[in-house]
């Protein structure tokens, strides 16, 4: 199936159906409408199993909406998304992870009023044995550099270590495809560096595909390949960072003159 | 009512476990610190459960209040049997799970030897089960739509077929025989309605159409639409309550001035005095007291029910009634040389007399009800009353239906629509 | 055997009824919970057993109080309807056991009664949380569900709203309802009186243990994430719309059972039972006792029911009034949690005794 | 005689909206501004309508003056209310519920001891208006054209001056509001204020026509929280419309059969308003507002 | 124009900033950069009047707005008795403290992290709520900010809510100007507002700045803004001041980079 947008590079093999066969998730003419403004245009959107894949566009370029088309919090008007080969656009957000979509919130949105342990635990105890908990919450932790915080109060936490407690938490669902909306919005270099090193790992490691919005063009250079470019609601590049970085078109609409 | 295999008294049956019946047995014989239920050394103990807050505190006010005043009288002439009558008397508060809760605390706790408790039929209602139940001797003192026939109780207010009985005939002859009938929606009212309905049949009077009105409503537009739609010769009233009150403003507002006749206004809630004239113009009530009765004995008990309350706003006619049921219950404990409920009771049935402010009337033996003097007052355009006739009018009813509970010791209450035609 | 493995034994045994989500996991809570429930066994021995049936309905109450605190401590759904399921219980156990007088009608009046609040709740919630109803409106909702159902059974006085021989009666109220009971034809036991009294009570320590091992369950998880944050939980595949569904219906089922035994002790009920006088205090019960501890709604419902008996002045509703916004405004999250709190400030403040300022006691009262 | 049915039926819905659109402003202003639940709403009616009834009749002022005084009254009562109690429950609505309705018994009951059981009413003016066999009570058509006046008096005050535009502000967000200048404790203490207001004019306008009793209150609490919450969260407009939409249900059914079935009608009308309209009406103007945008 | 001095402000007990000391001249642009969560946001509003210092002073426009030298953190907070206090709002407060309305109208000028417009209210409405601060002072109106922001003219009866990001700070920014403030402090100017616009605001400050005379002071931390906004810097971190930076290390991209995020 041809996409209407040239730009598009559709590089993978199509199946019958016409949602393309390595690819594990996939629109079609995707739209929302708020009324009279169209947040989201005749989205064509894909991505392979295990990419990782940055999704950049200035302030009201439809990000956030594709985002949550995704993950269920909004109604698509008008087209569908096709996940592991299925129609899940009408399929509401819990029944989307269940089936192995994972969602970070730009804000880390945590249980800021239980323990690092209760916050772990609720996405833990859909997937493992209780026996496990103990074991597999301390494995977590490690992993995720949040050791001796167990019994922490979540909002005590730092701005970093709530990050990555959220990271943790969408892991746990052993999810394959992961989104993630500015997952480094607000952190120090370090922390950001040290977010770009897990992200790296999980997609290496585990074999997550992972869609990422961000805003630090820096940040979207150490982790993606990819990149998709969103103005005014539709795709307006794809490429490599080089590429998009160094498009004119892509520089006036949103990155600016660099100094 | 309750199936007869289970009997309230035994708390075990069929086969149960012997730890069970122990405690059980214990228990029935009453607790380790408090509670007894033997009649001690205490002095006399009389309940009185009426409600100085909630809704109905405008009523149950002055019922407290005479109730007291018997007592006080009662008291200074020596007591009963030589021993002062102590009150207990917490405030209901109009709460019906209240008074549940009271009568229980009345009857365990404070070991009354007699209760008077409740303005409305639905308090009535909500603690018969515990006053049948442990046959405690109770005395209602409302006004109500009749028919109650249980053994340990005794219903001093007028009953439906009384006041109507008297006002409803009156109307008919003065005014014509076309009615209508609007009236609190709930068991009270729809009974008033049918015996307005009954009354009308033997008097050879219509009823055009009724209208049910649910309590808490406060908006008559339509409802005096409708009355001015089928224009009829009087209007017979047996609204309920404080909203319901606006009505008669209504009334008066829009110039409706078809006379109404009623069992339930001015005598129990004061309504020619609370509403501005003259929204109760033509006011004709059937009723067994009023202060404003000019006899004797009646002028007599509302000083002296001023001077002890100086402040009360109205002396009504269930306030007239707990008074000379208090004194009618000291009088027939007299009699009987005790206190036990039994023997007072059996004392009542033997057909006591009692001189009341409405004048002196008499115990009905068989239905545990009074017969009244019943009078119809009239209000005039300043709210006047006078009162136009008086009657001696009998508790017939339960007669009829063959409530005797000299002979049968029943807990029933009679309805008229199963035993007359007319509904 | 040696203390050790005893010790364990009981840290064993209270395992399930234990976690972050109940407060109160403490040797002295279990503790002063045995002597709590000690008191209220040998209540009716010290008192009698007239005491025993007039405070029964304490604990009646401190059920329904339960059935409240756990859909919204637990869950964050305020209904202010519990009352709603409360009364048609009792409506239904008095239709039942009058038409069917035996001990079979009783029973299955018990069952009926529980089982049509259930069901009730169940649509009403299905109505409610599959429609996207959320927030202070599913409050609204619910209260005007109950408003609907004092107005309707307000006006059922005529004969033709009986049910069989049992009649609705309106205003006046259901009458002549029976006493708890259990058996079938004509073999059973009665429960009335002191009977009646440790039935509420088995009632209320079953639920109350029942709850507890609930909310520290995988479930009560899910309830305390829902609560906490709707939105994020669904995104861990958590049905939270089946979460508030299925909490909302429990809790109107022991609202049912607590009608149940609310009919039987006063052998009444009457449409003002789903008034928003009554339709409100089971909010104020987990209010002052603290929406988040089970414990805490479950003393506070006695202690307000309780303490609104002995005032019998007509300054009672003032001081009951008062009492209410002054615990509010005080102690904001009820009085259980405050004392958790303050519990813990004082092991704290053990803990480090370098910081031992006095605490000023003369402070609060300008 | 269809003409006049058809009057009595307007009749009825111009009362029926008059009492409605009156129950709720005030209840619709602190709600929906201030996030307060006021379970004592009623009570701040109470106020309004016992202060008018009080000055008329022991101070023998004209009844419009006493009607200022009632809505004074109640004005001030609101203030030292919100100084004492209420600025401590703003963010705490369902605490805020709590509260009130302890407000509310400790009011009732205060009422009942200072006031006794009742006050003598005062009469209703204008008499009725009369057409055919019927009549009408001219002073309650008239209170649809108070609700209306007061609707579009808030419509200006809110939207067309400056403390309106501060007040809305404060609401939105507190903080930028106070860096703007707003003291804002003040503007919260304004916008309950004037909801007391609104309370007490409605007590004030009815005073003549309903008894004078300390729960006269319930009278309009329930009408008033079902009218906020389908009226949804625009306030002005929305109290507008489910006055409308409310007050018309209440009158066909009322005409139709009777004031149960009124009542059962109206209660029904609002639940299931809630569940297909969880944002209101206001909710449903904007989506159509929004959707005929689209078509443009 | 603004002098801090050993400014102290805790959350409850948790001491968020320490012994600040800052000061700004009269017609002066004064960055202060520092990562996320060092405090930035708690001094503006601070120095704002919207939190509550435990300690130190701070004088504006030669008057003492806070003084809370001699005022103990922990008098009111601490304790049972202390908690009940707190709860029933019997706290006090010690020393000097002009409200943020109050400071407000004595010309500081605020804009908010994110953007804080009043979403609900029309950008005229929201203009507005500048203007009323100032109401007698006609220096800059309508008509000014619209010559700054022309977009917001071809907006203006529209709801704030439905602006874009750049849209919204621009609006909030003129919101602040039309009270014709003497400092305006911003927070985080460039927070989710895209490159290219950030560029734009930039500019439009030090306009403001030079048409106006407007004292500026600002936290951030995009490289971009500090170097070119400031004349001169204070870099913060953990709650203190770390190190002051003039005119010429401001240019060295690697003495701005070690305090900042990028």
């Amino acid at each position: 199936m041809a996409t209407s947008d040239p730009t598009v590079k559709t590089t993978a093999a199509v199946d019958e159906t016409g949602v393309e066969t390595d690819t594990i998730l996939q629109t079609r003419g995707l739209r929302k409408q708020f009324g009279g403004l169209t947040a989201t245009d005749d989205v064509d959107f894909g991505i392979d199993e295990g990419e990782l894949r940055c999704l950049i566009g200035p302030n009201g370029a439809g990000k956030s909406t594709f985002l949550k088309l995704l993950t269920g919090r909004l109604e698509p008007t008008a087209g569908s998304i096709y996940y592991d080969g299925d129609e899940i656009g009408h399929l509401p957000s819990h029944e989307r992870v269940s089936r192995g979509i994972s969602m970070k919130f730009q804000v880390p949105s945590i249980y800021p009023d239980l323990s690092v342990r209760e916050n772990l635990r609720i996405p833990l105890q859909r997937i493992a044995d209780p026996d496990t908990f103990e074991q597999r919450t301390r494995e977590t932790l490690e992993r995720f550099h949040l050791e001796g915080t167990a019994d922490e109060t979540a909002a005590n936490l730092s701005h970093g270590q709530q990050q990555r407690l959220e990271i943790a938490m969408a892991m746990t669902l052993e999810p394959t495809l992961m989104l993630l909306d500015e997952p480094v919005a607000g952190l120090s270099v370090e922390e950001t560096a040290e977010v770009a090193d897990l992200l790296r790992t999980i997609n290496a490691e585990d074999d997550v595909a992972f869609v990422v919005i961000e805003h630090d063009i820096d940040f979207v250079e150490t982790i993606a390949d990819q990149v998709t470019v969103l103005h005014d609601g539709a795709i307006f590049r794809e490429g490599s960072i080089e590429d998009v970085r160094n498009d004119p078109a892509v520089k006036r609409i949103y990155l600016g003159e660099e100094e | 009512m309750s199936y007869p295999s289970i009997s309230r008294r035994r708390v075990l049956a069929g086969g149960t476990a012997g730890a069970l019946a122990a405690l059980g047995g214990c228990l029935e014989e009453g607790g380790v610190v408090g509670g007894g239920n033997g009649n001690g050394d205490d002095g006399p103990t009389i309940g009185i459960l009426e409600d100085r807050s909630g809704e109905f505190a405008l009523n149950g006010t002055s019922k407290w209040q005479s109730s007291l005043l018997a007592v006080e009288e009662i008291n200074e002439n020596g007591g009963v049997l030589g021993e002062e009558i102590e009150v207990y008397d917490p405030d209901p508060q109009s709460d019906n799970q209240r008074y549940q809760e009271l009568t229980r605390e009345a009857i365990n706790s404070e070991d009354v030897d007699a209760l008077w408790a409740g303005y409305s039929s639905a308090t009535r209602e909500a603690i018969r089960p515990i006053i049948n139940d442990e046959e405690q001797l109770y005395f209602y003192t409302t006004q109500y739509e009749g028919g109650v026939c249980d053994r340990t109780t005794f219903a001093m207010g007028a009953t439906a077929r009384q006041q109507l009985g008297a006002v409803i005939p009156y109307m008919i002859e003065e005014y014509g025989p076309r009615i209508y009938t609007i009236a609190a929606d709930y068991n009270f009212g729809q009974i008033s309605g049918d015996w307005v309905r009954i009354l009308a049949e033997e008097h050879g009077a219509e009823v055009l159409d009724e209208e049910y009105i649910p309590l808490g409503e406060t908006d008559f537009g339509s409802t005096i639409n409708n009355i001015q739609g089928e224009d009829p010769d009087f209007i017979a009233s047996m609204l309920v309550g404080d909203s319901h009150t606006n009505f008669y403003e209504q009334r008066a507002d829009t110039g409706l001035d078809i006379p109404m006749a009623s069992s339930t206004t001015m005598a129990q809630g004061y309504e020619h005095l609370r509403v501005e004239p003259p929204a109760l113009e033509d006011m004709y009530v059937g009723v067994n007291y009023m202060q404003e009765i000019e006899t004797e004995s009646s002028q007599e008990f509302v000083d002296s029910f001023y001077e002890m309350f100086p402040d009360a706003d109205y002396l009504n006619q269930e306030a007239q009634n707990n008074y000379f049921s208090v004194h009618m219950w000291a009088d027939a404990v007299e009699r009987a040389g005790t206190f036990d409920q039994e023997e007072v009771i059996a004392e009542l049935e033997s057909g006591i007399e009692v001189d009341a402010p409405e004048g002196t009337i008499e115990l009905d033996p068989a239905t545990h009800h009074m017969t009244h003097h019943m009078r119809i007052g009239h209000a005039d355009e300043n709210h006047e009353v006078t009162f136009d006739e008086e009657q001696y009018i009998e508790p017939s009813f339960l007669h009829e239906v063959g409530c005797d509970l000299t002979s049968e010791s029943e807990q029933t209450q009679y309805e008229p629509e199963e035993f007359y035609d007319a509904i | 055997m040696s203390s050790d493995s005893s010790a364990s034994l009981a840290a064993r045994l209270r395992a399930p009824f234990e976690g972050p989500n109940t407060i109160g996991n403490s040797n002295g809570f279990w503790a002063s919970f045995g002597v709590a429930v000690l008191l209220l066994a040998i209540y009716p021995v010290l008192f009698g057993p007239y005491a025993a049936a007039t405070s029964s309905v304490f604990l009646v109450y401190a059920l329904l109080g339960v059935s409240l605190c756990f859909i919204w401590g637990f869950c964050g759904i305020l209904s202010f309807g519990q009352v709603a399921f409360f009364g048609v219980a009792g409506y239904t156990f008095g239709i039942v056991a009058i038409n069917l007088s035996s001990y079979t009608g009783v029973t299955l009046g018990i069952v009926a009664g529980i089982a049509v609040a259930t069901l009730f709740a169940a649509l009403l919630g299905y109505f409610m949380f599959y429609g996207g109803v959320r927030d202070v409106y599913v409050t609204i909702i619910t209260l005007v569900v109950a408003l609907v159902l004092h107005t309707f059974l307000g006006q059922t006085a005529g004969s033709e709203w009986a049910v069989g021989e049992a009649a609705l009666g309106g205003f006046n109220g259901m009458v002549g309802i029976p006493d708890l009971g259990v058996g079938v034809g004509d073999v059973g036991i009665t429960l009335d009186g002191a009977m009646h009294y440790y039935a509420a009570l088995a009632a209320l320590i079953a639920t109350y243990l029942g709850l507890r091992v609930l909310v520290n369950s995988q479930f009560g998880y899910a309830m305390v994430a829902t609560r906490e944050d709707e939105a994020r939980t669904e995104m861990f595949g958590y049905n939270t719309t089946f979460i508030k569904f299925v909490t909302f219906t429990i809790g109107g089922a022991l609202a049912g059972l607590s009608g149940v035994l609310f009919v039987t002790w006063g052998n009444y009920i009457d449409p003002s039972e789903f008034a928003i006088t009554a339709a409100a205090m089971p909010v104020i019960w987990a209010s002052i006792g603290g929406r988040e501890s089970i414990f805490g709604t479950i003393a506070a419902a006695i202690a307000i029911q309780w303490l609104e008996l002995q005032l019998t002045g007509e300054w009672a509703l003032v001081i009951v009034g008062s009492l209410l916004i002054i615990v509010m405004l005080a102690i904001p999250k009820g009085i259980a949690p405050g004392i958790r709190d303050l519990i813990v400030a004082l092991q704290t403040r053990r803990q480090e005794p370098a910081s031992d300022s006095p605490a000023p006691t003369e402070e609060v009262s300008d | 005689m269809a003409l006049y049915e058809l009057l009595n039926l307007t009749f009825q819905f111009l009362d029926s909206f008059a009492f409605i659109v009156l129950a709720t402003v005030g209840l619709a202003i602190i709600f929906g501004m201030m996030g307060i639940i006021n379970l004592a709403h009623g009570e701040f009616i109470l106020v309004g309508a016992y202060a008018t009834t009080l000055s008329f009749n022991l101070l023998g002022v004209p009844l419009v003056l006493a009607m200022l005084v009632g809505i004074i009254a109640t004005t001030v009562y609101g203030i030292i209310l919100e100084r004492l109690i209420i600025h401590r429950l703003y963010g705490r609505l369902l605490d805020s519920m709590v509260v009130t309705f302890g407000i509310s018994l400790v009011m009732i009951q205060l009422t009942r001891i200072v006031f006794g059981n009742s006050l003598d009413q005062i009469g209703t003016p204008f008499g009725g208006i009369s057409y055919g066999v019927y009549s009408y009570s001219a002073y309650r058509i008239m209170l649809a054209g108070a609700a209306i006046l007061t609707l579009a008096a808030l419509y200006v005050v809110f939207t067309r001056t400056t403390f309106g535009i501060k007040a809305r502000a404060t609401i939105q967000d507190e903080e930028t509001a106070r860096s703007m200048g707003v003291d804002t404790d003040r503007m919260y203490l304004s916008t309950f204020a004037i909801g007391s207001a609104l309370a007490g004019l409605t007590g004030a306008l009815y005073a003549p026509t309903i008894t004078m009793s300390p729960d006269l209150g319930a009278n309009f609490l329930v009408e008033a929280f079902v009218a906020v919450v389908v009226g949804g969260p625009s306030v002005l407009i929305g109290t507008s419309l489910a006055g409308g939409f409310l007050g018309t249900i209440d009158a066909i059914f009322t005409y139709v059969g009777g004031t149960f079935i009124g009542q059962v009608a109206l209660l029904t009308a609002a639940i299931f308003a809630i569940r297909f309209l969880p944002d209101g009406i206001t909710g449903l103007l904007e989506d159509i507002r929004a959707k005929r945008r689209e078509a443009q | 124009m603004l002098e801090i001095e050993s400014l102290g402000v805790s959350y409850g007990k948790t001491p968020i900033l320490r012994d600040i000391d800052i000061t700004v001249d009269d017609g002066e642009i004064v960055g202060i950069m520092g990562k996320n969560g060092v405090g930035k946001t708690t001094l503006v509003k601070a120095v704002m009047g919207l939190l509550e210092a435990s300690d130190g002073r701070i004088v504006f426009d030669g008057d003492v707005v806070v003084d809370a030298t001699e005022a103990s953190a922990d008098d009111a907070s601490n304790g049972v008795t202390g908690h009940l206090a707190t709860a029933l709002g019997l706290g006090s407060t010690a020393g000097t403290w002009v409200s943020a309305d109050e400071r407000a109208r004595r010309g500081m000028g605020y804009i908010p992290q994110g953007r804080d417009v009043f979403p609900e209210l029309t950008v005229r409405e929201n203009l507005k709520m500048g203007e009323s601060i100032n109401e007698d002072d006609d220096e800059v109106r309508y008509e000014d900010v619209y010559d700054y922001f022309p977009i917001l003219e071809e907006r203006r009866s529209q709801e704030a809510g439905t602006l874009s990001g750049g849209q919204q700070q621009m609006l909030a920014i003129g919101r602040a100007l039309i009270g014709n403030p003497d400092l305006l402090l911003l927070d985080e100017p460039s927070e989710g507002v895209q490159p290219s616009i950030v560029q734009d605001i930039t500019r439009d400050l030090q306009q403001v700045n030079r048409d106006l005379g407007t004292t500026i002071l600002f936290v951030e931390q995009n490289l971009h803004v500090v170097q070119h906004l400031a004349e001169r810097c204070y870099a913060i971190d953990k709650g203190t001041i770390v190190d002051e930076l003039g005119p010429d290390r401001m240019q060295e991209r690697e003495a701005v980079t070690e305090y900042l995020a990028v």
